[in-house]
């Protein structure tokens, strides 16, 4: 339609002034402005620890011990955004993780890595932790099982599959080169969080400033509407659970540099720590709405909370009534400002 | 005159006098008095985030009148709809039932005191019966008990009373058509017994006959005293059924208790637009015979729905698919863009031919949609306005897969701002617009594809006659630039005023084709109707 | 059971004085798998109770998780907070290796506890209860008890299958009753609970018709699994417990249930890590021993309790 | 509107026999053919049970067995049903059944059921289960906390306290008629059976012949139409939650009788055990659309399969990979026989 055939807006100019202001609230608040209540409740906690533990707390080492602990949760929570951001969910993190560090770590890759570079532990990890994800996503997307069901099976299948993998060992990772890569630091930052950063990093970009990021969002929003708008969802629903599935793999690499082991037993119980983080962070669980940031602070104030009570030495059962409060109160805090801040 | 009524002053001058005309009784006694208004509303204000839907709404209704509420898309009707039935406080202002103030907070309040409302948006729940759905919130219980052959038997009534012997109380409604959902939304209106009935925009999925019946009943409710609201965009049903006119425009009323039979059209349109607007269907630009065919179907067929269909579209032309609600329309236009599968038939766009089955292909080739159901079907509610227009072009703005955002706002805002969106703003969440203003988004995404071939279903369902015209001059438009255009619509008058060529459906057969300026509108309604019992 | 239960009590040695004088102030960390069943518990309940003894022992506890990510993050806390020892009681041994190195880099002494690191740098000191043995034991008690009877059924009802612990339990019991001709029939894994020790044991009293002997790794689970023998109604055979409860051993005493022995695994370990941490930080030997330091290894024994000794082993059992 | 201006629809007779048809069907199928895939696969696991163990397994003393296994989480998953059906979600239900267990056998409520009557126990784990319930529910509809996120919450919570008030023990039962009134059976059928069976067959006429289930589905389906149509939303979620919180306590009460112990480790898991079973049962993770026999279907597959299992000494791995492509089967069954009956 050209220019001159259009009736022209009468309130135009309130719409650019607006839209400037907009510009300038999105600079400087997209992360802090829509956290404002997880920014809040983190600083809250620091506060706490701070003023329980002092420098036990505000010390380069602590943080980067939290930091740390952060990071293998971390990637697969920032995997696990895309998936429920895009309508899905995902149980069998864990189960992948556990399956591709026992792979990894099996004699016969050790037996290779050895004789060639320590890298192939990684491509082997990050292979199974990829294929495990695929067959989740063919099975959601193509075999049209439900996400909850299809995952809670995978979670079944990958764990005993790493338990006969393993037979039930831990496997010891003797691959020179591979700890001393991920034991080392960039500039004083250990090498996994370098790599958390990165991902997230990454994810965040994907996620908002791609049309890959974009097309999640329409999946997850209204997957009949982003048919209709010509976007293969099928193809892409198999794509975010590849996606996660290559997280975890990745993560599966960390845990293996963390502990020199993998094992069956490896990231129990990681589908509630990283969907908790998820949602924490403002994602929403019905899809549609979902924000890397928010993810990587969920994922902070979980760990930065498990530190503050180790450093705090408090009664093991009280603080799991306490973590139960933590979460309500953040989640209302984060509900308060997000609604004032009237977005 | 547009200028007298909308100065400020006038306003309440003009509501002095409706009031004054309030109407009149004799009792029996022979004194005269005056019966206040069933409902009347003084100042009222709601605020959105962002928005200010009624900035000071007066109105008012009388027992066993049906009163018109007319405005542009966004002028705030189901804004005022939901206040007055509980589910919108408003901010400020009063509303008087039967005289006393009254308090509407919540639904139940509003429906214990008589008023029932039928929602733009239908209001029914899809895993439910149709009997389930009629009666929801006020079931028919004993001790809690869902006394069920009864509700069945009732529903059952209200349906053969709209008309409805075909549709099932035992029906699941997500199952049902549009069309059959919003007569369960009024047989669940009816089933309440109120005093006041609100309408909706009822008619919008409804064709021609539905529509006399939907005017039987509601003529045989204002006989036993019940006042309707009935909002429409078809000033001809206005005509027909209403009594009193309130128009709306931005938030505010301009005119109120106008009479609905006296006042000229072009006053209305004045009212609620601010401008004139000369012939609604614009001028045909004649088809050159050597256009090229852009998209033909052959033999297309698809499970229980419909067969045989056959489907030329040169380049510039409008052809218009008419036909009764749930003869099969809908489908032929999904199939043809892949979002269902075919058993028969191929597509082909410029001469190549689709993969069947696969919206991608139709989409790469240069076909659009934009679907019937806009909210389940076109929008992503939640997504900011921008979001939804560049959904099919997203590769259009991407470098290496990374998008440009400021150029997707900067088209977007362009398209918007020819579409004459309302409230303006591509950041906007699209949930927060008017139902109209939701279509142009949907226009907008494929407006921004500049696709060789658009198909339209129901494209000015819920748009006011401002809108329509401009949509009606946007598809010329787009003809004009070589795009071939196929439009659905129940509106008849709208098939033929719009397109070159008109294919009447019934039951899932194409039954004639030919040029629209030989066939006329009763001639289209006998060929649609034909074979059933009249 | 070397450990007095009542408070202040020493050593059974004479040496008690100079072993229980408080000395210089250690600070211990404790991090333990989850608490999620009594055993695991006793541990840590046991070692608080130790620490609370000593006026010169301050210990700090940590959640209890089955995330050896979770686990590595607290023992580089307490290193980073540099406590004097750890007694580190690892969910995975091998997985908790290379912090417990780091740990013992940065000059900390570090205790190992039950689940055995990988390296012996790792830890000044390693208590180990013996899972083989306890196996090894029930097999051959069981062994005893049946006499001869080659077609006997033995069921096992162990506990998580996925740790290695359990493993051993198996191997050592499948090795000792091979040496009389018996086999393991049937064998169900619970988890430790006493709901799920329920749930194995009445789908194990379907699958086997006729049971001589059951062996239950765990006593906590045991609960359950009683529970279910009393459901079924079923006696013809006699059970063999694990871990040692208080519950167990009483039962054994009073004779009135399908218990008839229990093999210790002591819960004791974690105080015994907690008195090895002081010692050892203060520079001081284990009492009854000659030698200056305190051992390397301390592998505690598995007895068969039974009813002729029950009451020695009563006192020290865990409530579970 | 009299007949004569009706337009007939041509196919009127077609749906009246339609109708007819879908009378019958429904009388002979409502649960057997909605879910048809479920029963096919509980046959087939049946049959497996039978080939496999033979008269061990189809012995009426396993057939109890099995039924027994199921009961406990079964009548969650009941409750279950009735707040994911409604829109929710509750990860919290475990949590909740161990902190009723424990407080139902404090040697407070002991004593008092000592010296009065044993119903006592019984009321106080209702009491206990409703009161969490309730929580959670004020939690997420007045709250408006996001269900997963109050759930894991209360999770956290309940099993700390849980934790603080048995002293990490486990507390065994000594009550008099307790236990031998939970252990007897009714012509031959054991009490907790029997109780699974009523609380099925309350939770099938709550959920479909009375105002709160048809409300329960449209509070699930489309909030908003709910609301719009006069139902207090938030105060039905709340009740949805509390319902759950009392087949909880009730699931406590079973579970004392089966194990005569409460302990801050029983219900381990059992969230999402019971989701699996609602959700295999082809209840909508979503809201809107829900079923009692699905459920109860969905329970005895899952306990079926480990009973046939354990019957046939299989290695747990072995177990779990099983049971993940068990479950995809199931499902897939389900959908295509779903489908190809039209529904
Ligand atoms: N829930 C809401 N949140 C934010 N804005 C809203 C909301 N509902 C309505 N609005 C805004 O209020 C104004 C009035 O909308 P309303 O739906 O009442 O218009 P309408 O007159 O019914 O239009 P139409 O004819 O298109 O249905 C619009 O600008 C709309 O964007
Ligand atoms: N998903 C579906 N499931 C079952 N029946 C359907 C479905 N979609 C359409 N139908 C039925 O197919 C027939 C044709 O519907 P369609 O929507 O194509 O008609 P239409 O001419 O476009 O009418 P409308 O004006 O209602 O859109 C109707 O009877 C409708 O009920
Ligand atoms: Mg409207
Ligand atoms: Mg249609």
């Amino acid at each position: 339609m050209s220019e001159d055939t259009v009736v022209t807006a009468p309130d135009r100019p309130a719409t650019e002034k607006n839209d400037a202001r907009r510009g300038i609230s999105a600079l400087l608040g997209s992360a802090a402005g829509r956290n404002t209540g997880l920014v809040v409740a983190l600083v809250l906690l620091c506060l706490a620890g701070v003023v329980t533990a002092g420098d036990r707390f505000a010390d380069l080492d602590n943080v980067l011990t939290i930091l740390r602990l952060a990071a293998v949760i971390g990637v697969v929570s920032v995997g696990m955004t895309f998936v429920i951001t895009g309508g899905g969910i995902d149980l069998s993190v864990g189960a992948i993780v556990a399956l591709s560090s026992v792979w990894a770590t099996t004699l016969a890759t050790q037996g290779i890595a050895n004789s060639t570079h320590w890298i192939v532990v990684v491509f082997t990890a990050l292979a199974v932790g990829g294929a495990c994800g695929l067959v989740n996503g063919v099975l959601i997307a193509y075999g049209r099982v439900v996400a909850f069901i299809a995952t809670l099976a995978s979670l079944a299948a990958a764990r005993g599959l790493a338990e006969i993998i393993s037979n039930r060992r831990t496997q010891i990772l003797d691959v020179r080169g591979f700890t001393a890569f991920f034991d080392a630091s960039v500039l004083g930052v250990p090498v996994l969080v370098v790599i958390f950063a990165v991902v997230a990093a990454a994810g965040w970009v994907l996620l908002n400033r791609t049309t890959f990021g974009r097309r999640t969002f329409a999946v997850g929003g209204n997957p009949e509407a982003a048919r209709l708008a010509g976007i293969d969802v099928r193809r892409h629903t198999a794509l975010l659970y590849t996606l996660l599935g290559l997280c975890c793999g990745l993560a599966a690499v960390m845990l293996i540099a963390r502990t020199t082991t993998g094992s069956a037993t490896h990231g129990g119980l990681y589908e509630l720590d990283a969907i908790a983080a998820v949602v924490i962070g403002g994602t929403l669980l019905s899809g549609g709405r979902g924000t890397i940031a928010g993810t990587v602070f969920g994922v902070l104030i979980f760990t930065t909370l498990s530190n503050v009570f180790t450093l705090n030495n408090l009664s093991i059962s009280a603080q799991a009534v306490a973590k139960g409060a933590i979460i309500v109160v953040a989640v209302l805090l984060q509900q308060r400002l997000a609604r004032r801040s009237g977005t | 005159m547009a200028q007298r009524l909308l100065a400020h002053g006038g306003l309440n001058g003009e509501l002095a006098g409706a009031w004054s005309r309030a109407r009149v009784l004799v009792d029996g006694s022979g004194r005269m008095t005056v019966a206040a208004p069933l409902l009347e509303v003084r100042g009222l204000v709601k605020r959105f985030p962002g928005v200010v839907a009624l900035q000071g709404v007066d109105f008012d209704v009388r027992a066993g009148e049906v009163h018109c509420l007319l405005g542009q898309n966004g002028a705030g009707k189901s804004t005022l709809i939901k206040v007055l039935s509980g589910a919108h406080r408003p901010d400020e202002g009063e509303i008087r039932w039967q005289g006393e103030i009254a308090e509407f907070g919540n639904p139940t309040a509003a429906m214990r005191s008589g008023v029932a409302a039928m929602y733009q948006e239908l209001d029914l729940v899809a895993g439910l019966s149709v009997a389930d759905n009629v009666f929801l919130g006020h079931e028919l219980s004993t001790m809690g008990f869902t006394r069920r052959a009864e509700a069945r038997r009732r529903t059952r009534a209200l349906l053969d009373r709209l008309g409805h012997r075909d549709i099932p109380p035992d029906r699941d409604v997500g199952r049902l058509s549009v069309a059959h959902q919003q007569v369960v939304s009024m047989a669940r209106a009816l089933s309440l017994d109120s005093k006041l009935l609100i309408m909706d925009e009822p008619s919008a999925v409804l064709d021609p006959d539905e529509v006399r019946v939907l005017f039987g009943v509601i003529r045989e409710l204002t006989a036993q005293g019940v006042a309707v609201v009935y909002i429409s965009h078809r000033m001809a049903e206005i005509r027909e059924i209403g009594d009193r006119v309130t128009v709306l425009k931005d938030g505010r009323t301009v005119a109120a208790g106008l009479p609905a039979r006296e006042v000229r059209t072009s006053e209305l349109i004045g009212l609620m637009t601010g401008r004139v607007l000369e012939n609604v269907f614009p001028q045909r630009v004649p088809v050159a015979q050597e256009a090229a065919e852009v998209l033909v179907v052959r033999g297309l067929a698809a499970d229980g729905g419909f067969s045989g269909v056959d489907l030329t579209v040169r380049a510039g032309e409008v052809v218009g698919l008419a036909g009764l609600v749930g003869s099969g329309r809908s489908e032929i236009l999904e199939t043809v863009y892949g979002a269902r599968k075919a058993t028969d038939g191929t597509v082909e766009v410029d001469g190549r031919r689709l993969r069947r089955g696969s919206v991608g292909a139709a989409v790469r080739a240069g076909m659009g949609l934009c679907p019937e159901e806009r909210k389940s079907q076109g929008l992503l509610l939640d997504q900011a306005v921008y979001r939804n227009i560049t959904v099919s072009s997203l590769s259009s703005f991407a470098r290496f897969g990374f998008l440009d955002d400021r150029a997707e706002r900067t088209r977007s805002n362009r398209l918007t701002e020819a579409l004459d969106v309302r409230p303006p703003g591509v950041d906007r969440v699209v949930r927060g617009l008017s139902g109209g203003n939701q279509q142009k988004v949907v226009l907008a995404r494929w407006l921004l594809r500049e696709c060789r071939v658009l198909l339209l279903d129901e494209p000015t369902r819920g748009v006011d006659v401002g809108a329509r015209s401009e949509i009606y001059e946007l598809i010329r438009d787009l003809a004009a630039r070589g795009v071939a255009v196929v439009v659905v619509s129940s509106d008849v008058e709208e098939v033929l005023g719009l397109a070159d060529r008109v294919l009447v459906v019934r039951e899932g057969q194409v039954v004639h084709s030919g040029p629209a300026d030989e066939i006329d509108e009763s001639r289209v309604l006998d060929l649609v109707m034909e074979g059933h019992a009249a | 059971g070397n450990t007095p239960q009542n408070q202040g009590g020493g050593n059974q040695g004479g040496v008690k004085v100079a072993n229980d004088e408080p000395g210089k102030k250690v600070v211990i960390g404790f991090s333990a798998p989850a608490a999620d069943h009594g055993w695991m518990a006793a541990i840590t309940n046991a070692a608080k109770a130790e620490a609370g003894k000593y006026s010169d022992v301050e210990l700090r506890v940590v959640e209890g998780t089955n995330d050896v990510n979770l686990q590595i993050s607290q023992v580089e806390t307490f290193i980073n907070d540099k406590v004097d020892a750890i007694v580190l009681l690892p969910f995975d041994g091998a997985a908790l290796t290379p912090v417990a190195l780091k740990a013992m880099k940065a000059g900390i002494t570090v205790i190992n506890v039950d689940r055995q690191f990988d390296s012996p740098f790792a830890a000044r000191s390693t208590v180990l209860g013996d899972n083989h043995g306890m196996g090894v034991s029930a097999g051959t008690y069981i062994c005893e008890k049946l006499k001869g009877k080659t077609d006997a059924v033995v069921a096992e009802i162990a506990g998580i299958d996925s740790l290695p612990l359990t493993q051993d339990r198996s191997k050592g019991f499948a090795e000792a009753l091979a040496t009389c001709g018996l086999k393991v029939s049937n064998r169900v894994a619970a988890e430790f609970t006493v709901e799920s020790g329920e749930k194995a044991a009445a789908n194990l009293l379907q699958a086997a018709r006729k049971i001589d002997a059951i062996w239950n790794h765990d006593d906590d689970q045991g609960v359950g699994v009683t529970a279910a023998i009393k459901n079924s109604g079923r006696s013809e055979f006699f059970m063999v417990g694990g871990a040692g409860s208080a519950n167990v051993m009483r039962e054994i005493k009073a004779d009135n249930g399908p218990h008839k022995a229990t093999v210790v695994y002591p819960s004791t370990q974690g105080a015994d890590g907690i008195r090895l941490a002081r010692l050892a930080v203060q520079g001081k030997s284990l009492g009854d021993l000659v030698e200056v330091e305190v051992p390397r290894q301390v592998e505690l024994y598995a007895p068969v309790v039974t009813k002729d000794n029950v009451d020695r082993y009563l006192p020290t059992a865990f409530e579970s």
